[in-house]
């Protein structure tokens, strides 16, 4: 993928993608070599009668086992990814818990006061379309959605997730790089789909805080 | 379903009197070749409006916001956003409602279900020509949504709530999406009733000694299709009719606002739309199936596992609806459960590959226009079917998940699969269709185009998808990181208008030889299926005589006989068709 | 039509008594205050008794020939695969 | 290639297998009705699914005894079945030639016609309370589910009406097909009441 990767489990996601692409690429190369092989070996010869073969039992059985036994190999081999991206979650105390809700055609990130908790009074609402987090730290960011549905890509991170009206859901992610990285919009959300640009700033924990701060004094 | 309204001849295999006038010959007609062919002739139609629609879309994204001459008066020629999301939408909507679907189980379906078995018609003639019709106003009331207040429905093929269920979220939310709810509710409603005929035709109609497995791979695909639709398409109809309730009824079925669950009706449509990935692939593979052994001159190889995979398809089918959803918010534990048996789906379709490599394996291969396009499908095939594979797997899924990787993927499969087995069908049985073959250097020469322009237009997809380029965006360049994408997109978008001028090709060819081609022999490709048994074009009751079957479909070289095919219903002398080896695969 | 012993006499108003009583015997269980699941399960188990009933008989799926059976029976062990999932993305994400 | 075969010239020769129909009897009609009632099967199955996980994933859901007249809907359950049985021995008298079947048939569609005036009242009782499809989930489901089983009934009267008319002027007489195939429709509507009535009034 060509996006480069910040976040923890970037690099599994990608090198499961190449684990694929060598596999499906073994199996593209010799399935598509073995049509242009035969196409060129068998064409019509005059005079020339095909083989009266209806099968054979004992082939049958070995493109059945292999490819079943590759595909089932690579369906649990990836549990562990999809395990450690979305089934289990970091601990609220030890991650930076923050909320994004997603409108017609923006997101609204919110902060956690000094709390620490999201929900309270001294919740801090940060301005639209800016998600700033600290880098090599775990962030919870609760998704929600207003309107309609929305999805939450950050390519940078390995992260996509619907925003669902009426139904907020979790997702975590730990950035590992300082920078400035886009969020896009991936469900069909309105005419204002294809602007619904925001952007992810990895700052230094101090940064963070000061950054914080400052929109907390506005 | 009274007794007096299925007429069946006293041969048993259905029938009915020749109709003499021309509404009842080619309008109204209940002679399942006549509505075959309407269905072929209507749908090639939309499949104009639809690739025209694919046009605009391309253009919008290699210059987006740039004019289109002609185009979009009220904008200054500009499509604007709303425009691009009604275009994508109707592009989707009419591609695999109004051309996939009713071409193959529609066209091809109605066309060789009574000839390929051996009957005079369909069980319920008449129900057949209403299954016809109602198409008519579907394809009616979507044409109106262009022309109505805020547009055609602009939430997507899938038209996901709230989105589709809220009147002013996006303008063609109003009128344009109910119009796009009642057009698919038509649309079910005569899916169901071709598929009740066919189910009923293929089980009960056959011709004497045409056992189950002997019946061509054509045959089987599109029975097994048919109740793909029977069972799947009636929950799309009891969600269409939910939305409805939601946008006029005041219910919150799917809204969150009133405690609904927006999620349900990505479950139902699913539930439905997946087992329709299937409906729009299976007949494709029967097709290629009969066409690679015919010019192959050789039996296809291992037919019950054929026959075995194209049922596990259809039964892993509706069990793998969820990996539609990995991202939407549904349970994760189900993404693990929906991962598994996607994964295991791929194996069905892989035995097939394998199969049709081993038909052509030590094959005696004629490179026809129908044959080309069969082997493309199988090449193109394989590269859906692998890419399938990354978006099965839930963590690349994250990543790949709506974007161009999976537009990739579905045309790879609908267009480089399903449309080549379409052409494969056309060039294989206009001779039957119409009594006049295809001219083939024109065939080879559309096919050629087709091919590399195919590619050309639709693997860059899988490069955009791995870059991460978002599906539905009006402007992806908006983003950095997609910026350096544009000069790509433009090259596909070049691409595809040779692409769709390449179509011209096989509509001038389609229509030239209708009326110039030369005139076709009863069984001009030397094949072995029963719809070769009778004139081209099949009389009224199509065959003289029903014929006899005394073995399967496939005995090309067999090495009884001098000629390198042996039709279904030939008698061979002194050989009783127990001395025909049995395959050694079975 | 197909049946081939339709002069014999088919147990029509046994099943009738059958469905009446195991009517009264539903709605008495509603109406008892126990365990809700156990109700739920009890009331499930009645209803798919009468629904199979009338299948077997009064559809004549006993006497008749067996793909009628399969056609009917086929789609319901797609419609409790539904209902699972359902279910257990309802329970599993339910928040 | 050019084809050599001759055309529609068959002679039937021995058949050594395969020859026997699959289903010997079997109606294509009778094929057919079956397939409807199977799709049938899984548009309910739509409904009552999205019904299920509405109301199962609601934080409050009325309680059903207090808000719908359970006795007046049990006794309607009790129509429904008594005009299934009407059904099946109109069926039966028909298969006996017995002319009795008309009026079983007659039966059928007055029973069908009363449970649905109840049901119609029921539907009036709730609105009178204030709760209408647009209410709450409560509301919205109850009536889908139950108006399109209604909507079921009311279609088979007509079909009803429709066999007793032409059974009234003669047919059936040899072939009491036309009967079985409304009987078939008129029972799956019946089974699809009983798991309502279980789902929608008593869990």
């Amino acid at each position: 993928m060509t996006v480069e990767s910040i976040s923890t489990f970037g690099n599994e996601v990608d090198s499961l993608f190449l684990i694929i692409l060598i596999v499906t690429g073994f199996a593209f190369v010799l399935t598509e070599g073995l049509l242009i092989y035969f196409l060129i070996r068998y064409r019509h010869r005059d005079g020339s009668k095909a083989r009266y073969i209806h099968g054979n039992r004992q082939v049958e059985i070995l493109w059945t086992l292999v490819p079943g036994l590759m595909l089932f190999g690579l369906a649990i081999y990836q549990t562990g990814a999809w395990q450690l991206i979305r089934q289990i979650l970091p601990a609220e105390s030890e991650a930076l818990v923050i909320a994004v809700e997603a409108r017609q055609f923006e997101w609204h990130p919110t902060y956690p006061g000094a709390d620490g908790r999201l929900g309270t009074d001294d919740d801090i609402e940060a301005p639209i379309n800016v998600i700033q987090v600290p880098v090599n730290r775990k962030v919870i960011v609760r998704l929600s959605a207003d309107d309609v549905l929305h999805s939450f890509f950050v390519p940078a991170l390995r992260v996509k997730q619907d925003a669902v009206p009426g139904r907020p859901i979790s997702l975590w992610f730990e950035a590992t790089k300082v920078g400035q990285y886009e969020i896009a919009c991936t469900e069909l959300c309105g005419l204002g789909h294809y602007r619904m640009r925001a952007f992810l700033t990895v700052a230094e924990p101090a940064d963070f805080e000061a950054w914080l701060a400052e929109i907390e004094a506005r | 379903m009274d007794s007096e309204t299925a007429t069946i001849s006293a041969d048993g295999h259905g029938g009915h009197p020749a109709p003499t006038s021309f509404w009842r010959k080619y309008i109204f007609s209940v002679d399942h070749k006549v509505i075959g062919i309407q269905f072929l002739f209507t749908s090639l139609f939309f499949a104009l409006i639809g690739g025209a629609l694919a046009m605009l879309i391309r253009t919008q994204l290699a210059w987006p916001f740039r004019e289109v001459p002609g185009f979009f008066p009220t904008s200054g020629g500009v499509m604007l956003p709303e425009a691009y999301i009604a275009m994508v939408t109707m592009h989707g909507t009419i591609m695999i409602f109004f051309v996939i679907i009713p071409i193959l189980s529609g066209a091809f379906g109605n066309f060789l279900i009574p000839l390929m078995v051996g009957a005079r018609d369909m069980a319920f003639p008449r129900l057949n020509m209403y299954s016809y019709w109602i198409m008519v106003p579907a394809f009616l009331v979507m044409l109106a949504a262009f022309f109505v207040e805020g547009g055609t429905a602009a939430a997507g093929w899938t038209s996901y709530p709230p989105l589709s269920a809220l009147a002013d979220m996006v303008p063609g939310s109003g009128m344009g999406q109910t119009l796009w709810i009642v057009s698919l509710l038509l649309v079910g409603t005569s899916s169901l009733m071709g598929a009740i005929n066919y189910i009923t035709t293929i089980v009960l109609m056959r011709a004497k000694g045409l056992t189950t497995f002997r019946l061509p791979l054509t045959i089987w695909a599109l029975f097994i299709t048919a109740i793909l639709v029977l069972l799947a398409t009636p929950v799309l109809t009891s969600a269409l009719i939910l939305l409805l309730l939601d946008r006029g009824m005041g219910t919150h079925f799917f809204l969150p606002d009133g405690g609904g669950n927006p999620i349900l009706w990505q479950h139902l449509f699913w539930f439905y739309s997946h087992p329709a990935v299937y409906i729009m692939i299976l007949p494709a593979m029967g097709i290629t199936s009969d066409v690679i052994s015919t010019f192959a001159r050789k039996p296809l190889f291992g037919y019950r596992p054929m026959v075995y995979s194209i049922m596990a398809i259809a039964g892993l089918g509706f069990i793998v609806w969820g990996h539609h959803m990995f991202v939407s918010g549904m349970s994760p534990v189900l993404g693990v459960t929906f991962m598994t048996s996607t994964m295991m789906i791929a194996l069905p379709s892989a035995i097939k590959t394998f199969n049709w490599l081993g038909t052509l394996w030590g094959g005696n291969i004629h490179f026809t226009s129908a044959m080309l396009n069969a082997i493309a499908f199988v090449a193109m095939f394989i590269i859906g079917g692998l890419t399938g594979v990354f978006a099965a797997a839930t963590p690349v899924d994250i990543f790949i998940h709506d974007t161009h990787w999976i537009v990739g993927h579905i045309h790879y499969v609908l267009f480089g699969g399903s449309l080549f087995g379409v052409f494969a069908g056309l060039y294989y049985w206009f001779p039957k269709m119409f009594g006049r073959m295809m001219d083939e250097r024109l065939g080879k020469i559309h096919f050629a185009l087709t091919f590399i322009t195919f590619n050309l237009v639709f693997f860059p997809m899988f490069i955009l998808g791995a870059s991460g380029m978002p599906r539905r965006l009006a402007d992806p360049y908006q983003y950095e990181f997609l910026a350096p994408l544009q000069g790509l997109n433009q090259f596909m978008t070049y691409s595809a208008f040779v692409l769709f001028l390449s179509q011209l090709i096989l509509i001038g060819n389609f229509a030239w030889s209708l009326f110039r081609g030369r005139q076709a022999a009863a069984n001009p490709w030397q094949a072995n299926t029963l719809e070769w048994a009778t004139t081209s074009p099949p009389p009224h009751d199509n065959f003289e005589t029903i014929p006899v079957v005394y073995r399967g479909a496939y005995e090309y070289a067999s090495p009884l006989i001098a000629e390198d095919y042996l039709p279904q219903h030939r008698w061979l002398d002194g050989a009783t068709p127990t001395t025909v080896p049995q395959p050694a695969g079975d | 039509m197909a049946t081939t012993d339709h002069k014999q006499r088919r147990p029509y108003l046994q099943v009738f008594a059958a469905l009446t009583v195991l009517t009264a015997i539903e709605v008495g269980v509603a109406a008892l205050a126990i365990d809700k699941t156990v109700q739920i399960v009890v009331l499930l188990a009645l209803a798919a008794a009468k629904a199979t009933l009338v299948a077997l008989f009064f559809m004549h799926l006993r006497y008749d020939h067996h793909i009628l059976a399969i056609i009917g029976g086929f789609p319901l062990l797609l419609v409790v695969i539904m209902i699972v999932i359902l279910m257990a993305d309802r329970v599993s994400s339910g928040q | 290639m050019s084809g050599t075969m001759s055309v529609g010239a068959v002679r039937e020769h021995p058949l050594p297998e395969g020859t026997e129909q699959p289903f010997p009897g079997l109606s294509t009609e009778k094929f057919a009705v079956w397939l409807f009632l199977a799709s049938e099967v899984m548009f309910f199955a739509g409904l009552i699914v999205a019904y299920l996980t509405i109301r199962y994933s609601s934080p409050s859901w009325p309680v059903v005894s207090e808000v719908l007249n359970v006795p007046l809907v049990a006794a309607n359950t009790f129509i429904l079945i008594v005009s299934s049985v009407t059904m099946v021995l109109a069926f039966d008298r028909a298969e006996r030639g017995e002319a009795q079947f008309r009026y079983f048939l007659l039966a059928t569609a007055v029973l069908g016609t009363i449970f649905v005036t109840i049901q119609a009242v029921e539907w009036a009782e709730l609105m009178g309370e204030g709760i209408h499809i647009s209410t709450n989930l409560f509301g919205a489901t109850f009536y889908t589910l139950t108006g399109f089983h209604g909507a079921h009934v009311s279609g088979g009267v007509i079909w009803v009406l429709i066999v007793t008319i032409k059974a009234f002027r003669g047919r059936y007489a040899k072939n009491p097909l036309g009967v079985e195939l409304v009987g078939l429709y008129w029972h799956f509507v019946d089974v699809v009441w009983i798991i309502l009535f279980t789902i929608l009034y008593l869990i």
